[in-house]
């Protein structure tokens, strides 16, 4: 049963009287993107929060590399960047500033690197403005800059291209691409589609309870 | 190492039943227990030569403060055992504790002051064990503040669990402080309670209300064990049984 | 008998002190079985209303 | 284990930066740093959330004089009491703002899943709210001190024993504000949580303050006031980490 990869076998979870994931299961190898849908309140949420450790499920496992995850918690969380909703970024901070201290804590950085990778996501001419002036795309863009310079094997990512314009979100599809190209994982919760090569996407349906 | 016996004793519906088959034993032994005591304590044990009548609140005082500690550690460890095994069961005991405890910390707040009143002179004296009786309650009451302030039960036993394992480390160190605070302040109270040459005949009421109030607690903590257990389970099959008979 | 009630003079503070701990020892009975039935309650309306999960 | 290929994704797949290898990771000194560093450049931004605790301490400790008696002897005597209330109730209102931000932007969720201990840093993060508000009170107590009539000669003394004790005070904090995440309207949970903890500082600080105006030996309580502090910087952090993962589900 020891494969690459992540798997989740038969994941149960419960908030308050809602049965919100049902016996969710799926596996995905190395160079594949999960694109997590279904419809509001089916859970795309809950999963990636529930696969990354955030929350607990009450029965089933998460395995990485084919060994549960629980094992472990610091080595997968190492390995692995989850975004939620809203990037978690600072309003008082410039876009700079806040990469810096945010990744700082998982990976030594330097200036070129965190240039670089604002430079990628176009965000070179606002990269000092405080975040609290931003748009909520220019956001996005911080937190997919983030992204590429975190470079570990496994993205998380939740609604990764709301509030993206065309050109964000051809960097979102560029920046998974690439992603599965150096052999890593991507799970995307998203009810829009996914702008990503359709034979390194496989689909999980979640369904309203 | 066999863990069966601990998967067993954690299983809800295992305890549930075990709950309902013990709760008449506890709740009668401890009803006979306290009258027999309260006979004993009232009628049978002799005045004492300083206090006369007046001492006879040791028989529920001391049992009261008795239970305001016992009920608190006892939470701590369900509380712990339910944090670091995630066992659903032992967060329902610590849940069923909580109000146990307080009302009998009051209790002894309460009788503490009644008794202090004719041998101090005043309704309140910061007498150390009477201070730390206090502190007890707003623990408890912070605690029930805490639990009741989330609506989801599994954060709500979580973060509370957290709380009185916090609670119990501190329970000791808020003791000696409040001791050695007192101790600089003024001279040693009036109410000894381990006083060695105490009678037979007064010290044996003391001891069978000792025994009948932790059976209390052990009977009512199994009567609220059930409910909240029934509250933690969904949809479960076996409560359709558990509520039927 | 009356000597019994009046307790050398303490009557005033011993009485109350009974009344109170036993006071707290049958509400927690009263409060014990009400929580239980509320539970009861509420488990037999879930089961009643959206049993069809698992 | 057969499937074990080049191709597929070891960590070392992803060779970083034009090929120079992984990412180096952060030790745990440098994510402490950084998290300590971002704290106080937020706060420096957000100068008026930082001075209110200061204000409200100097505005309690005027108040005594008003409300007792303007004679200086009985001041005195009253005034450990006064600085340590007042202390304890300026590090509680600081406390809300502990953990709320990061809360609601997401930064603690990142916190916890960077594959650092969280409880080293929550560490962190209880040091950055001392050095806020912990520290700056100790400097501002002896001048509260003075004006309730303590002697020149108890300054030393009473800078010591509030910077001690507010370290005591920050992390028994952190535990309250971590467990009241989460929860509308918390401020007085968070008093109700985090003052009967406290008593012991309490009653340590305001002895060893009051013999430090007296001019006697304070050292006893102040030992036994770093005791608790060394205590809780052991299990402090744990139980808010706890709590912080907790609120997060």
């Amino acid at each position: 049963m020891a494969y690459e990869g992540l798997g989740a076998e038969d994941l149960h979870l419960w908030r308050g009287e809602r049965h919100v994931l049902d016996g969710v299961a799926f596996t995905l190898p190395p160079g594949f993107c999960l694109h997590v849908a279904g419809a509001n309140g089916s859970g795309k949420t809950t999963l990636l929060r529930a696969v990354c450790g955030l929350l607990y499920a009450e029965t089933g496992r998460i395995l990485w590399n084919g060994r549960d995850v629980s094992e472990d918690l610091p080595a997968f969380h190492s390995g692995l960047m989850y975004i939620g909703h809203e990037p978690p970024l600072k309003s008082d901070l410039s876009a700079l500033e806040n990469l810096r201290y945010w990744l700082g804590v998982r990976r030594r950085l330097t200036h070129s690197l965190l240039e670089g990778a604002l430079q990628r996501v176009g965000a070179s001419a606002w990269s000092d403005r405080p975040v609290r002036t931003l748009s909520a795309g220019q956001k996005r863009r911080v937190a997919l800059a983030a992204l590429s310079l975190a470079l570990v094997p496994l993205w998380l990512l939740d609604e990764p291209t709301t509030n993206l314009d065309t050109a964000g979100q051809q960097l979102v599809g560029t920046l998974i691409e690439e992603q599965l190209a150096r052999g890593g994982l991507v799970l995307a919760a998203t009810h829009q589609d996914l702008p990503v090569a359709r034979e390194r996407v496989k689909r999980l349906e979640l369904a309203v309870e | 190492m066999n863990w069966t016996w601990f998967h067993r004793l954690a299983s809800p519906p295992y305890i549930f039943a075990l709950a309902r088959r013990l709760t008449p034993w506890f709740g009668w032994t401890s009803g006979l227990l306290i009258a027999a005591g309260l006979y004993g304590g009232l009628v049978l044990a002799p005045p004492d030569y300083q206090q006369g009548d007046g001492f006879r609140i040791i028989y529920v005082h001391a049992p009261s403060a008795w239970m305001s500690l016992m009920v608190y550690t006892t939470m701590a460890v369900a509380a712990a055992i339910g944090l670091i095994w995630r066992i659903k069961v032992a967060h329902a005991v610590a849940a069923s504790c909580a109000p146990i405890g307080a009302s009998f910390t009051f209790a002894a707040l309460a009788t503490g002051s009644l008794w202090g009143a004719p041998m101090w002179g005043t309704w309140w004296e910061w007498d150390p064990r009477l201070t730390s009786e206090l502190i007890l309650l707003f623990l408890y009451l912070g605690y029930m503040g805490l639990r009741g302030s989330i609506e989801d039960t599994q954060r709500a036993d979580r973060a509370s669990a957290v709380l009185a394992v916090v609670g119990i480390v501190n329970v000791p160190i808020i003791h000696y402080s409040v001791t050695w605070w007192n101790s600089l302040h003024q001279a040693p109270s009036v109410m000894r309670l381990g006083k060695p040459a105490m009678p037979v005949a007064m010290l044996v009421p003391l001891l069978i209300m000792l025994l009948a109030f932790t059976l209390f607690f052990v009977a009512v903590l199994l009567v609220r064990l059930r409910g909240e257990i029934l509250s933690r389970e969904r949809a479960a099959s076996w409560i359709g049984e558990a509520l039927g008979s | 008998m009356t000597r019994f009630f009046d307790m050398g003079g303490y009557a005033l503070y011993v009485w109350p002190s009974y009344a109170i701990t036993l006071g707290a020892v049958v509400l927690n009975v009263i409060w014990a079985r009400r929580s239980l039935s509320r539970a009861r309650a509420a488990a037999r309306r879930r089961l009643a209303g959206g049993g069809s999960g698992t | 284990m057969s499937n074990v290929t080049a191709v597929t994704g070891e960590p070392a797949a992803l060779a970083g930066e034009e090929g120079r290898g992984p990412p180096a990771p952060a030790s745990m000194l440098d994510a402490a740093r950084l998290v300590l560093l971002r704290d106080l450049k937020l706060a420096f931004r957000r100068r008026g959330q930082l001075v209110q605790p200061l204000a409200f301490f100097a505005m309690v400790t005027t108040l005594f004089p008003l409300a007792v008696s303007p004679e200086l002897s009985r001041l005195r005597e009253v005034a450990p009491g006064v600085l340590w209330v007042a202390a304890l109730l300026a590090s509680l209102l600081a406390l809300e703002f502990l953990f709320r931000d990061d809360a609601h932007d997401g930064t603690l969720e990142q916190y916890s899943l960077s594959g650092q201990p969280l409880t080293w840093l929550m560490l962190a993060k209880t040091v950055t709210h001392w050095l806020l508000t912990g520290a700056p009170l100790a400097l501002m107590a002896p001048l509260a001190a003075l004006s309730l009539g303590a002697p020149g000669a108890s300054v030393p003394g009473i800078v010591i024993c509030v910077a001690v004790g507010t370290v005591a005070l920050s992390l028994i904090g952190s535990i309250g504000a971590a467990l009241t995440l989460g929860i509308r309207r918390s401020g007085v949970l968070l008093a109700l949580l985090t003052l009967p903890l406290s008593l012991p500082v309490l009653i340590f600080g305001a002895r060893a303050t009051e013999l430090a105006i007296r001019g006697s030996a304070y050292g006893a309580p102040l030992e036994l006031l770093a005791a608790m502090a060394i205590l809780g910087i052991t299990l402090a952090p744990l139980a808010a980490a706890a709590g912080v993962r907790i609120s997060l589900e």
